[in-house]
């Protein structure tokens, strides 16, 4: 996959180049490409001068982050403890039969990528799931394909 | 005060004590050691005694990155602290003279300490070859 | 319009009240997580568009407000029409017209709108009757869902500001740590160590600079409590962050906030920019010496962030691992420097400590807990949602005089506090009061104040293993009793639900946990085994019932229990659309069969069931 | 440090991730002594004694019934995790665990994650390799597990490395680490390896020593400054003749 350079260049140009600006330069650039390329990666650590091993460590230690393209469509099931009570195990199972991937994984047709974010704070509705930045409270693990697909 | 190695060669006959005495002197766990004394040949049945000259601008300290090797202001020897040392051996192929030396059976760097100040080799020296001689 | 004194400040209040009071119909729509996902956004749209066009005398298209969460998520989209504070629930789009015609126009309320009492089945109007806020005491929530986050100006006019204007005004430095230290304020992120204390150690620490760290990481499965601080009331963290500065000396703040609040994110932002352009933070703040900025760091998603030493980390670019704190973060913190680090709702909390005095504050709760905490409620609870009680108050007027108690009739299990490091407290210990001494003494802990409620339908040895499976994830990996024994811990709880453990196996357990509390390097190891500690203190009988009888007594535990359909069967269909492996088979208005041979016990068709006819044993 | 004091005074502590020339990190855990101080009336405190500092008045206990059951649930964690590894097997069996208790970790190799490799890497001011992943994921890798750009092939790492896990190998002048190639720089006298070019072109660069002295083994070297001394007394054999 084709990485614009002059748009990751712009985008890390927007913060001060000092390593403490790390994490939120690779925030900044998940936001735009979905994920991080190995480019971006390379580039950061050229730009705020760090060992790009470390850039790789923090770029694999944190959940925000995905090495992978992620699908158009980013499922993402809660798993906080008041939607695990409330069934979202099976929520992610019949997502993953519905999917045909797992969590973590993408569709090969890039469609959609299932995650399993441990709580997006919205519990009073659990269960819950998200679809790229929507919320979807008290799901029923029999619909919920047919939420994800109609979204 | 200053002490340093007088070397005198056509004393030298190869008998290898300093080496012997070198070795024993370091010796641990029962096991002697490499010695850092060596009597070489140059010609026939002619030897040098070549020992570290604990070189001011010592290459073994700059090469050395974990700050290892330092120097012992009291007696002028470079030491190697053997815990911090982690046998990357820049100092042996940084000494331009050869004498930061590899331990086999040990399996760690070594480096001549001077003994602390009366350097071994140069006690057991049967001939004189070898002497540790106040200049100054 | 740059505020650089007190009097301007004051007179600034002035014409934000006016203003603010002008407004005699506000609208307020809930716009927190919450609601918006149940089309609160739709609601604010949609009345703003209906007003405009019918436009009514006295009731602008600004008397919409749209508020931060109001803590009742249960009931969401929620809105509240000032100043009668009629409260109406689950509102959709459709409900607008009606109620601008009806309530806004004349005056009439909307009954089905309406809290309706699950007890007497009376429908209440005024959201203060209503039992879930009518024990309420909010002090850090004192803003949350009455005014618009993204306006300072509403802030001012309810009295913002007011307490740091007056620390920076009329107290040194350390007349503002002894009066917090007077309050008792403990911090509210769960370790309950004392507000004041932290900040005279961090003050005394000679430097040359000292930082001011809101911890906003809340990253307990089950908690939102921070999230609708700083989403709700960003002013009042700030404000807090504020007089922490002057009280230690700082001229930098962060905000470490978790990367899955994008909600807060944006309101904090909008804040911090707000205060800059009024003067509020920047250089010599209203005209005193103090120079201080706040820049919010978005966190990387990782719980074991909220451990002081890996925030710092965090906030410093790297990676977030703990240290060992033999030397505390109050003397070397961030880049080593002495640091100030409080959760969001102490920092909430501050402003109305300086404001009405420690005396005030210490008028609740209990002497060694004052004050009020906040707690979300969630799980097994008919009112989900944020509660500020104060302290003492015993968990059962928490879950079933607020919370409402248990939906579908179910009973009582437990109460899981403190979230992954805290435990599960059974119906015996409904009576404990909730202050940090009694839950820790009780093999809990207060945490950032999560209570996820279990019904008879749990099983606390699958809570136990889901916890561990948690943390197994979020342990940084950094020592070896947390990453392996951690690990193992989950391994011996699997072999359990599977119904393969011994009572070997429990005693390895156990000798483990010790192990992993006394070895591990940082909080999140040593409290690591609590949900399997707790839940063994309080749940052994159900732990042997799995190891023994090969039974899961919450019927959870796939391995151990077996579904039957029951003569409660109307032939309905649905579990046999639900059913992912064909095994329920039956016509419509027949009694449905369940295949054994090919039910996984996925418990699809329990979960689908209207009529309670799936049978777990 | 506690740990150097201890060692100091002759007791036998053990720890796997400590070494001088890196900062301790308390990884391994073994090395976890109990403190108390009489003014703490009776309290006591489990610390990492590599980490804490000295203190007057410190009463620490090294072999106390916790402490040790401490260190033998740690080298039974170990046994899971490093099956194959005869240092921690050797450690274990001296506290009386010869096989573990708990289940073998799948796919584990020998390495105990103690970062000493990669402590010993950002010393040397390369940070070649790092932690990747995190909790029980988490593994020693260079970045995208690929062949690490910064690596100079000096084998600090290797070295450094407690379990020895991390395996090189020098053949027709050519070093293998973290499977990079690296060209040795072999005696032009003897032809004998001596270090990687990349390592002593790093220390001819940071550090600012000749690089020809790379250019001979030191068998070479003190060879050379033998005959050179030689030549000196044949010389003065030659005038007194």
């Amino acid at each position: 996959m084709n990485v614009d350079m002059d748009k990751l260049k712009d985008i890390i140009g927007r913060s001060p180049q000092e390593s403490n600006f790390l994490i939120a330069v690779l925030q900044d650039i998940q936001r735009e490409f979905h994920y991080l390329p190995p480019e971006a990666l390379t580039e950061t650590a050229r730009a705020l001068n760090v060992p790009l091993s470390k850039v790789y460590g923090v770029a694999t230690f944190y959940n925000a982050f995905s090495l992978d393209p992620r699908g158009e469509k980013v499922v993402r099931v809660c798993a906080g403890t008041a939607c695990h009570i409330k069934g979202a195990s099976l929520i992610l199972e019949q997502l993953e039969n519905g999917l045909g991937i797992k969590a973590g994984e993408t569709t090969e047709d890039m469609k959609y990528t299932l995650e399993v974010v441990n709580c997006v704070g919205v519990c009073a509705m659990a269960p819950v799931i998200t679809v790229n930045d929507k919320y979807y409270g008290n799901v029923r693990s029999d619909r919920v394909m047919r939420l994800v697909k109609k979204d | 005060m200053m002490f340093r190695f007088e070397v005198n060669p056509s004393l030298c006959t190869g008998c290898r004590t300093c080496e012997l005495a070198c070795a024993f002197t370091h010796t641990k766990n029962q096991k002697p050691g490499r010695s850092r004394i060596y009597p070489i040949g140059y010609a026939k049945d002619e030897y040098v005694p070549v020992t570290c000259l604990q070189c001011d601008e010592a290459a073994c300290i700059k090469s050395c990155m974990f700050d290892a090797l330092r120097r012992n202001e009291e007696t002028g020897a470079i030491e190697l602290n053997l815990e911090r040392c982690v046998k990357c051996e820049a100092c042996v192929a940084a000494c331009p003279f050869g004498c930061a030396l590899i331990d086999n059976v040990h399996e760690e760097i070594v480096k001549c300490d001077l003994c602390g100040g009366s350097p071994a080799c140069a006690q057991f020296c049967p001939t004189k070859a070898l002497e540790y001689k106040k200049i100054a | 319009m740059r505020i650089e004194s007190i009097d301007q400040l004051n007179q600034w209040r002035e014409k934000c009240r006016t203003e603010f009071e002008a407004q005699k119909r506000r609208i307020l729509i809930c716009l927190g997580t919450a609601c918006r996902a149940n089309g609160a956004i739709e609601v604010y749209e949609e009345f703003k568009k209906v007003l405009a066009e019918k436009n009514i005398n006295d009731v602008s298209v600004e008397a919409v407000t749209k508020t931060g969460c109001h803590g009742y998520c249960a009931l969401g989209p929620l809105v509240i029409l000032e100043p009668e504070g009629t409260f109406y629930t689950k509102v959709k789009k459709i409900n607008i017209p009606e109620i601008v015609e009806k309530t806004i126009e004349n005056g009439e309320i909307i009954q089905r709108l309406l809290y309706k009492d699950a007890n007497t089945k009376k429908r209440v109007a005024d959201y203060n009757e209503i039992p879930f806020y009518a024990r309420q005491q909010r002090i850090a929530l004192r803003n949350a869902g009455n005014i618009d986050p993204n306006q300072i100006e509403h802030y001012i006019a309810v009295g913002g500001y007011q307490g740091m204007a007056k620390a920076l005004t009329q107290m040194k430095p350390q007349e503002v740590i002894d009066e917090v230290s007077k309050s008792g304020l403990r911090g509210r992120g769960g370790g309950g160590f004392p507000t004041g204390r932290k900040w005279a150690t961090c003050a005394k620490v000679e430097s040359d600079i000292h930082y001011v760290i809101c911890n906003g990481d809340e990253g307990d499965p089950g908690a939102f409590m921070d999230r609708t601080l700083m989403g709700s009331d960003p002013h009042s963290v700030l404000e807090g962050m504020i007089i922490c500065a002057h009280a230690v000396g700082s001229i930098k703040g962060y905000i470490y906030v978790r990367e899955e609040y994008p909600l807060a994110v944006i309101n904090l932002k909008k804040a911090i920019e707000d205060a800059r352009e009024f003067g509020l933070l920047g250089d010599n703040i209203l005209g005193s010496d103090l120079c201080f900025d706040i820049q919010v760091n978005r966190g990387g998603g990782a719980f074991v962030c909220g451990e002081s030493s890996a925030l710092m980390k965090s906030v410093a670019g790297e990676i977030g691992e703990p240290r060992a704190k033999y030397i505390h973060s109050v003397v070397q913190g961030l880049y080593n420097k002495p640091t100030v680090l409080n959760n969001v709702e102490s920092f909430a909390t501050v402003p109305m400590i300086i404001e009405k005095g420690a005396d005030w504050f210490t008028s609740f709760g209990t002497p060694k807990s004052p004050g009020t905490k906040v707690f979300s409620l969630a799980g097994k609870i008919m009112n989900s949602g944020l509660v500020e009680v104060p302290m003492g108050i015993t968990l059962r007027e928490i879950i079933f005089d607020i919370g409402g108690g248990i939906p579908n009739k179910r009973k009582f299990k437990a109460v899981q506090t403190g979230g992954p490091s805290g435990g599960c407290l059974p119906a015996e210990k409904l009576d404990l009061p909730c202050d940090f001494d009694s839950l820790t003494a009780a093999g809990s802990m207060m945490g950032s104040g999560g209570m996820v409620i279990m019904d008879d339908r749990t099983c606390m040895v699958e809570i136990a293993r889901y916890f561990l499976g948690f943390l197994v994830m979020e342990s940084c990996g950094k020592c070896v009793p947390c990453r392996e024994g951690l690990y193992q811990l989950y391994q011996l709880c699997t072999k359990i639900c599977e119904g393969k453990g011994t009572e070997e196996d429990l005693e390895l357990m156990e000798k483990l946990s010790k192990t992993i509390e006394i070895g591990s390097l940082c909080g999140l190891g040593k409290s690591g085994p609590n949900p399997f500690v707790s839940t063994l203190l309080y749940f052994r009988d159900e732990y042997l019932a799995h190891i023994r009888d090969k039974k899961c007594p919450g019927g959870v535990c796939r391995n151990l229990i077996t579904f039957t359909i029951n003569d409660d069967c109307t032939g309905c269909l649905a579990c046999i659309k639900a059913c992912p492996t064909e095994a329920i088979t039956g016509e419509k208005k027949k009694k449905h069969i369940l295949d054994q041979e090919l039910c996984t016990q996925c418990g699809s068709c329990y979960a689908v069931c209207k009529f309670d006819a799936i049978d777990i044993t | 440090m506690l740990l150097a004091v201890i060692r100091r005074e002759g007791v036998d502590v053990p720890a796997l991730c400590e070494h001088e020339a890196i900062e301790p990190c308390g990884s391994c855990r073994l090395c976890m002594v109990e403190i108390t101080k009489k003014e703490w009336d009776g309290w006591k405190n489990h610390v990492t004694s590599c980490l804490y500092p000295v203190e007057d008045g410190l009463i620490v206990s090294t072999h106390t019934d916790q402490v040790m059951e401490i260190r033998k649930t740690i080298l039974d964690l170990y046994m899971a995790r490093c099956p194959g590894s005869e240092v921690i097997q050797k450690m274990a069996e001296e506290y009386g665990i010869y096989k573990t208790s708990y289940i073998t970790v799948p796919d584990a190799d020998n390495c105990i994650m103690c970062y000493a490799c990669t402590r010993i890497c950002e010393v040397l001011g390369k940070s070649a390799i790092a932690a990747v992943e995190r909790g029980h994921r988490k593994v020693i890798a260079p970045p995208f597990g690929d062949v690490p750009p910064d690596c100079i092939g000096c084998l600090s790492c290797a070295h450094i490395c407690p379990t020895d896990v991390i395996k090189w190998n020098d053949e027709d002048g050519t070093r293998t680490i973290w499977k990079k190639n690296f060209e040795l720089i072999t005696c032009k006298e003897c032809g004998k390896n001596i270090i990687s070019r990349e390592f002593a072109d790093y220390i001819i660069e940071k550090r600012e020593v000749p690089a020809e002295y790379f250019e001979t083994c030191d068998d070479c070297k003190r060879a050379e400054v033998a005959r050179k001394m030689g030549s000196l007394v044949t010389r003065a054999k030659e005038v007194s003749l």
